[in-house]
């Protein structure tokens, strides 16, 4: 099984996120595709970690995914309080208030 | 030859997931294909010889995560509709900036000499533990009082009310303070 | 000998300014006598510092060191030659006279005078300070607050648009007071810029290792180098002192200044730039120096004829004053690219010649100015008969000007234009000469406007002369002139021990390239 | 220190101490009487100081005394000294200067008597400076002290003859002479600079080269012509009788005019080594003499004639100079010295009791004024010179001189000039003091004896001081011979013939009409074509010229500068629009600068 097809497949996902990311106009779904990206950086770390033979990409692997878990904790909060804001669905291109 | 159709079964299911999860049109579809793909991303680290990372990742993402984000998904809305709008625009720009980023990958992947094989594995889960509380405790802890801080702060901005005191909450007070822009505007 | 008497000289100011935080605001009276007394302190020591500089063992005396960082080769490194001392003694007369002519001054008064003693903190400091670094932290300081103290107390003036660029004039508020203190502050901050740069360069280039000048001045640096530099100090410096074309900051900025701004700004400031490019660009870049001198003189000849000219078209009297600073100023430049030892003097005592005058005629403005509510000089007329005594120190500021044989400015011109025709230059010397014309034309045609022929027209006819602390700054100042004209040598001597020290180690040089 | 040294300092220093207490102490000042009669005791002090040192040198008169100290430092040396030189051309020319100055203040004690008491300090305030200023002129030991001096007396002009700086005209009288002075001294000033450069002083016995000394003793006569309004720069000398009439008589006859000469004469040494500099003089001098003699027969103002005789007469010294004949040249600047002032002081009580200028509101004074009008016919004549009086010795000293060095057609000049003298000053003399008594001189009366005194003191030289040339030469180690000749009787004949004109036409109490064949010279004299052409170029050159720079400097230089401003607002006006506040397009961005980077990364 060469590490090139795991690696690519971490791409390929990573690129799904980004569609995602860039395409999505409700906060909720952004937050969504951010994991998909997330979700395949860790891919990356644990094929790359196994191919190495250690440990190393499992224990960032570790720290990454409780790292993402804060990012999500923090992310629907603010999702929480714009939406008490404004009374409606959470579209982050109505939220323009620190346009120049 | 086992892994390699085991690889192609867990490819297959991660990205046919991860690409209804940005093409759905409801919400709530999309966090539930969200949940696949994270399923079976850990089926993945299976494969990779992580049980360890494959559990944490289906207790903590699949159990708290889509968990939460549903809970998100059903605070933010008012109706009795389960059908909640996922909208998408101006998905051509982002498609192409996709694409582009995947080939470029691709080709960086292509072009780089990858081992073929993987390595026998020797390690287990009492190694991992013995690592990360070893020499990398200090992350570890350091990762404890982000978490601490992301609860606070998650309190902090969703509550409504200072405790002991009349105060309305941080957020409280950035909501009224949006409504008189609202209402001078 | 009065220990550390040079860190006293330029932290009276400053402490003053402390002490001025500490003053409840209404206790006017102690708020004007805490900054005349540091101005006075500073003024003293500047007098002492020149009384007691020992003219037989010249260079840098009265050495004062303070390491700041030493890592960096920082330090505080305080000392005089015969330049710093002579216009420390400027900068005395000038601070205490702008004292006294904002005596007056009733609006934020505190504020003012706080702002007023932390900028002279800045000039006292870059004439007596020998480390590049600090140096340009007191000329920063020096610049500063002149953005403040026109931007709340300047007066407020309108440019109606007009020529090719119209349309600029009609987008921005030009002749405004936060237009003129915006426009002289991004002006002279651009400036700093180029010399930072230089700064920067000239420190590395010697290895990196100390900001002191009297060391850099050992190095040797590389020609090459010090062509590319030159440049940025003679023009990052230059614009402070009104190098032709980047002075249009100084009749926008003379004009919208407060009286004691005026004075300490074209008084003052506008010499630390020239000393800048004296101190800084000719002393420590000699090769530069003398492969830019045709130009620096050039310019200098341009900025003499053509401020000359734009103080003739003016008829607000402050413009007037303004536009003659560029054309004096360009005096001083033209005896720094002169490059020899009475174009160097003239120089120097050009500085302090017109340092007095101007100071002299601002202070002058601003009381014509605070009677009549205008500056507007057709409107004026017969003044002479109601305030005699303004125009006397009118006429003598004037004559000054005019280098007429008798006042601070003669002496100054004649030498200058000496070293121009030594430096192979006559045409500099008739250029220059003419510009002492042109001058004579416009000051006498405003003395003639203002205080003779018919009038005054029945709103001014019951105004008055100036009166008592009023008259400080007045007799001060033209008595100054009046000294400095008659018997130069005390002040002179002190300039001539050092420019004749530095142009010798000049010399060799200027042989080389111009046999 | 020597007598001489001390007794010039008390001479140069009590006026100036005296006008500086008067400057400094405002209530003195304006007493007025009181400050009157110290700055004349001042004077009289510097008077007598004046003539104890002419004796002096008188019995040494080859003595050539130097007292300097260091003024301007150079390179830990002296650049520059001040201090005394007394040899016999200063020391006769301080006695001349303190005398006049001396007659002229007494004689302003009662001819300024109705100015408010503030002026009246204000005027002997000048007149003590003007003292000082022309002695620290005469007596300086180089050109540099002399060029200071030379300034100061200028400044003083300029205050005198705006003394009434209310008056329009004055005003403007006042600026126009500084002007035109102060741009001819632009000259001295580049003399002064091209001397030092080539000899590293300021001395004028060096000797810089024939070149260089073309150079310097050109741009001295620059200086010289202002001074000494030589044509083209005469015009500020007839306006500058707007000052009161003593003024004219002390600065614009005697004295300060006088100062050009004077500089020649001092630095005659160096013109001495310029061929082409000397020419020119001869022929701008000569040339000054005729024009400005010519333009006082047509004048009908008696300020403005004698303005104009002035101007005539200085030309006469130039052109003397320009010949080499210095001691015509100095000597007939003493004997004017005398008789002008007399002139100017006569002319002064005329004025004080007609109150008028015009010649045609004087007439038949002799019958109220006899003193007035015995004195103005001792100067009229010394001035037309004729024989026996001082202005005949003197110029024929200059016509001597000008044939001596072979100039044959300026001699002709200037005998015609001498004609000319002779019948402005006959036009005058038979116009204003004789024929009938005209209206408003019926009630003039002769002045105090503040006026009378210096009257009588001036006429004493201007009748016997050609007597003491011989004297005079024997100072400075010239020769002086009367000869009495062909060319010395041509110009006498002329002076008689001129009187003779005069008479014919004027004699019989005919009005001051001017003669028929003068016309049109009174026309163009009255239109001021030089005047005009003067404004205009100020008008032109300088207001124009002004204006332009203005505009330029604020909408084209200070245009470029705020164009700048301009762009960099609009600029960001135009690059805020990037911060669209968008949060999908900070996603992109972002997103794409991930690419952007990766791809630098990858593929370079």
């Amino acid at each position: 099984m060469p590490l090139a097809a795991w690696v690519i497949l971490a791409a390929a996902l990573f690129s799904i996120g980004l569609y995602g990311v860039t395409s999505r106009r409700g906060a909720i779904g952004i937050l969504l595709s951010v994991e998909l990206m997330a979700n395949a950086v860790n891919l990356l770390f644990i094929s790359f970690g196994r191919y190495r033979g250690d440990h190393l990409g499992q224990v960032f692997t570790l720290f990454a995914v409780a790292l993402t878990v804060a990012e999500v904790v923090i992310g629907l909060a603010l999702v929480i309080l714009l939406h008490r804001v404004r009374r409606s669905d959470v579209r982050v291109d109505e939220v323009k208030e620190l346009h120049g | 030859m086992i892994d390699r159709i085991a690889f192609g079964v867990v490819a297959l299911l991660l990205l046919l997931s991860a690409l209804r999860v940005v093409t759905s049109k409801n919400l709530v579809h999309s966090v539930l294909w969200l949940g696949l793909t994270l399923v079976t991303t850990a089926g993945a680290y299976l494969l990779l010889s992580a049980p360890f990372i494959a559990s944490i990742q289906i207790l903590l993402y699949t159990g708290g995560v889509i968990t939460l984000m549903l809970f998100g998904v059903m605070l933010t809305r008012r109706g009795e509709d389960i059908a909640i709008p996922n909208e998408s625009s101006e998905g051509g720009r982002a498609l192409i900036l996709s694409l582009a980023t995947f080939g470029l990958f691709t080709g960086a992947v292509l072009k780089t000499p990858l081992p073929q094989e993987a390595p026998p594995f020797t390690g287990s889960t009492a190694e991992l533990g013995r690592e990360i509380l070893g020499p990398n405790l200090m992350a570890f802890e350091v990762l404890s009082v982000l978490l601490l801080a992301a609860m606070v702060g998650a309190i902090v901005i969703a509550r409504r009310r200072d405790p002991g005191s009349q105060r309305p909450s941080l957020g409280l007070r950035i909501e009224a303070e949006a409504k008189s822009q609202e209402g001078k505007s | 000998m009065i220990p550390h008497a040079l860190l006293i000289l330029v932290a009276a100011p400053f402490v003053a300014a402390l002490i001025l935080l500490a003053v409840p605001q209404r206790m006017r009276l102690v708020t004007r006598l805490v900054s005349l007394s540091a101005a006075l302190i500073s003024a003293g020591l500047s007098v002492w510092v020149a009384a007691s500089w020992d003219m037989a063992r010249g260079g840098f005396q009265f050495d004062e060191r303070y390491p700041v960082v030493p890592s960096l080769g920082i330090e505080m490194h305080l000392a005089a030659n015969g330049w710093s001392a002579a216009l420390l003694v400027l900068t005395g007369l000038i601070i205490v006279g702008g004292v006294l002519a904002s005596w007056t001054q009733e609006r934020r008064d505190q504020e003012f005078y706080m702002l007023l003693l932390v900028l002279v903190a800045g000039v006292f400091g870059v004439f007596v300070c020998q480390d590049l670094f600090i140096l340009f932290l007191f000329y920063e300081i020096a610049v500063l607050p002149m953005y403040i103290l026109i931007g709340i107390w300047g007066s407020q003036g309108k440019v109606e648009p007009r020529g090719p660029f119209k349309f600029v004039y009609e987008f921005l508020d030009v002749g405004g007071r936060e237009y003129a203190a915006m426009k002289l502050t991004l002006m002279l901050l651009v400036g700093s810029a180029a010399i930072l740069v230089a700064i920067l360069a000239l420190y590395s280039e010697a290895g990196g290792t100390t900001f002191d000048m009297i060391a850099l001045a050992r190095h040797h640096f590389d020609p090459a180098t010090q062509k590319l530099y030159f440049p940025m100090v003679w023009l990052g410096f230059g614009a402070l002192a009104g190098v032709f074309p980047f002075h249009t900051w100084s009749p926008d900025g003379h004009a919208a200044a407060p009286t004691a701004v005026s004075m300490l700004h074209a008084g003052v400031l506008m010499k630390l730039g020239a000393f800048g490019v004296m101190r800084v660009g000719m002393v420590l870049m000699p090769e530069g120096a003398i492969a830019w001198a045709p130009i620096v003189g050039g310019v200098a000849v341009i900025n003499i004829v053509y401020g000359a000219f734009g103080a003739m078209g003016q008829k607000d009297l402050k413009y007037i004053v303004a536009y003659s600073s560029v054309s004096h100023m360009g005096v001083v430049m033209l005896g720094a690219a002169t490059l020899t030892v009475d174009g160097w003097n003239g120089a120097i005592f050009q500085m302090v010649a017109h340092g007095v005058m101007t100071g002299l005629f601002f202070a002058l403005v601003g009381l014509i100015y605070g009677k009549t509510h205008t500056r507007w000089v057709p409107k004026m007329g017969g003044f002479g008969r109601i305030m005699p005594g303004i125009a006397s120190f009118f006429t003598l500021a004037s004559l000054s000007s005019l280098a007429l044989p008798g006042t601070a400015g003669f002496i100054a011109e004649l030498l200058v234009f000496i070293g121009a025709w030594q430096s192979g230059h006559p045409v500099w010397a008739v250029a220059g000469a003419a510009g002492a014309f042109i001058t004579a034309v416009y000051v006498l045609r405003a003395v003639k406007r203002i205080f003779w022929g018919e009038g005054p027209s029945e709103e001014f006819a019951k105004l008055g002369d100036a009166k008592h602390v009023e008259w400080g700054a007045l007799v001060l100042l033209g008595a100054a002139i009046l000294v400095f004209g008659f018997w130069p040598a005390p002040i002179l001597d002190l300039i001539d021990a050092t420019s004749t020290r530095l142009v010798q180690a000049l010399y060799p040089l200027v042989l080389a390239v111009n046999p | 220190m020597s007598l001489p040294i001390e007794l010039a300092l008390v001479a140069l220093f009590t006026p100036a101490a005296m006008a500086v207490i008067l400057a400094l102490v405002p209530p003195l000042r304006r007493t007025g009487r009181p400050a009157a009669w110290l700055s004349v005791l001042a004077a009289s002090i510097s008077l007598g100081a004046s003539v104890w040192l002419f004796a002096d040198q008188l019995g040494h008169p080859s003595r050539d005394l130097l007292e300097s100290v260091r003024w301007l430092p150079h390179a830990g040396a002296a650049m520059a000294n001040v201090g005394l030189r007394i040899d016999g051309i200063s020391a006769g020319m301080t006695l001349v200067v303190t005398l006049v100055a001396f007659c002229v203040q007494v004689f302003s004690l009662d001819y300024m008597r109705s100015e408010p008491a503030a002026d009246l300090g204000r005027y002997f305030t000048y007149h003590s400076f003007f003292i000082f200023s022309m002695l620290l002129l005469v007596l300086a030991p180089n050109l540099l002290q002399l060029f200071f001096g030379w300034e100061l007396v200028g400044l003083t002009s300029y205050l005198l003859i705006g003394f009434y700086f209310k008056k329009p005209s004055a005003a403007k009288a006042a600026v126009k002479a500084f002007w035109v002075t102060k741009l001819a001294d632009t000259g001295l000033l580049l003399a002064l600079v091209v001397l030092y450069t080539h000899t590293g002083g300021f001395e004028w016995t060096s000797h810089p080269g024939a070149e260089v000394a073309t150079i310097i003793t050109l741009l001295l006569f620059v200086a010289v012509m202002g001074k000494s309004a030589q044509f083209p720069l005469h015009v500020w000398l007839p306006d500058a009788m707007e000052g009161p009439t003593p003024v004219s008589a002390l600065l614009h006859a005697a004295t300060m005019v006088a100062a050009g000469v004077y500089l020649i004469v001092r630095t005659n040494p160096l013109f001495a080594q310029a061929e082409f500099t000397r020419e020119v003089m001869v022929w701008i001098g000569s040339f000054t003499a005729v024009f400005a003699a010519v333009i006082a027969c047509v004048q009908t103002d008696i300020k403005k004639v004698l303005a104009y005789s002035t101007c005539s007469q200085l030309g006469y010294m130039v052109a003397a100079l320009g010949a080499g004949s210095v001691m015509g040249g100095y000597f007939h600047l003493t004997t004017h010295a005398f008789f002008k002032a007399l002139l100017f002081l006569a002319a002064g009580s005329v004025i004080h009791a007609v109150h008028s200028n015009e010649m045609s509101d004087m007439g038949g004074l002799w019958k109220r004024m006899k003193l007035t009008t015995i004195v103005f016919v001792i100067g009229s004549v010394s001035l037309a010179g004729i024989p026996g009086l001082a202005g005949f010795f003197s110029k024929d000293l200059i016509l001597e001189g000008m044939l001596e060095s072979g100039h044959t057609v300026p001699w002709l000049m200037l005998l015609g000039a001498a004609f000319l003298t002779a019948f402005y000053m006959g036009r005058v003399l038979f116009t204003a003091f004789f024929g009938e008594l005209s209206e408003k001189a019926k009630h003039a009366h002769e002045g105090g004896w503040e006026m009378q005194l210096p009257l009588v003191l001036l006429a004493i030289p201007a009748l016997g001081a050609g007597y003491f040339a011989s004297r005079f030469a024997g100072m400075w180690h010239l020769e002086y011979e009367l000869h009495l000749n062909l060319e010395a009787g041509a110009a006498s004949g002329l002076a008689i013939l001129g009187f003779a004109v005069a008479y014919v036409m004027y004699g019989r109490g005919a009005p001051v009409a001017t003669p028929a064949i003068l016309r049109p010279i009174a026309k163009l004299a009255a239109s001021g074509v030089l005047d005009r052409f003067y404004e205009g170029l100020y008008r032109v050159l300088g207001l124009k010229l002004a204006g332009a720079v203005g505009f330029f400097d604020r909408y084209v230089v200070d245009g470029l500068m705020n164009l700048s401003g301009y762009l960099a607002l609009t600029a960001g006006q135009k690059l805020r629009r990037l911060q669209s506040g968008n949060v999908r397009d900070y996603v992109f961005v972002v997103a794409f600068a991930i690419f952007a980077l990766s791809a630098f990364g990858i593929l370079r």
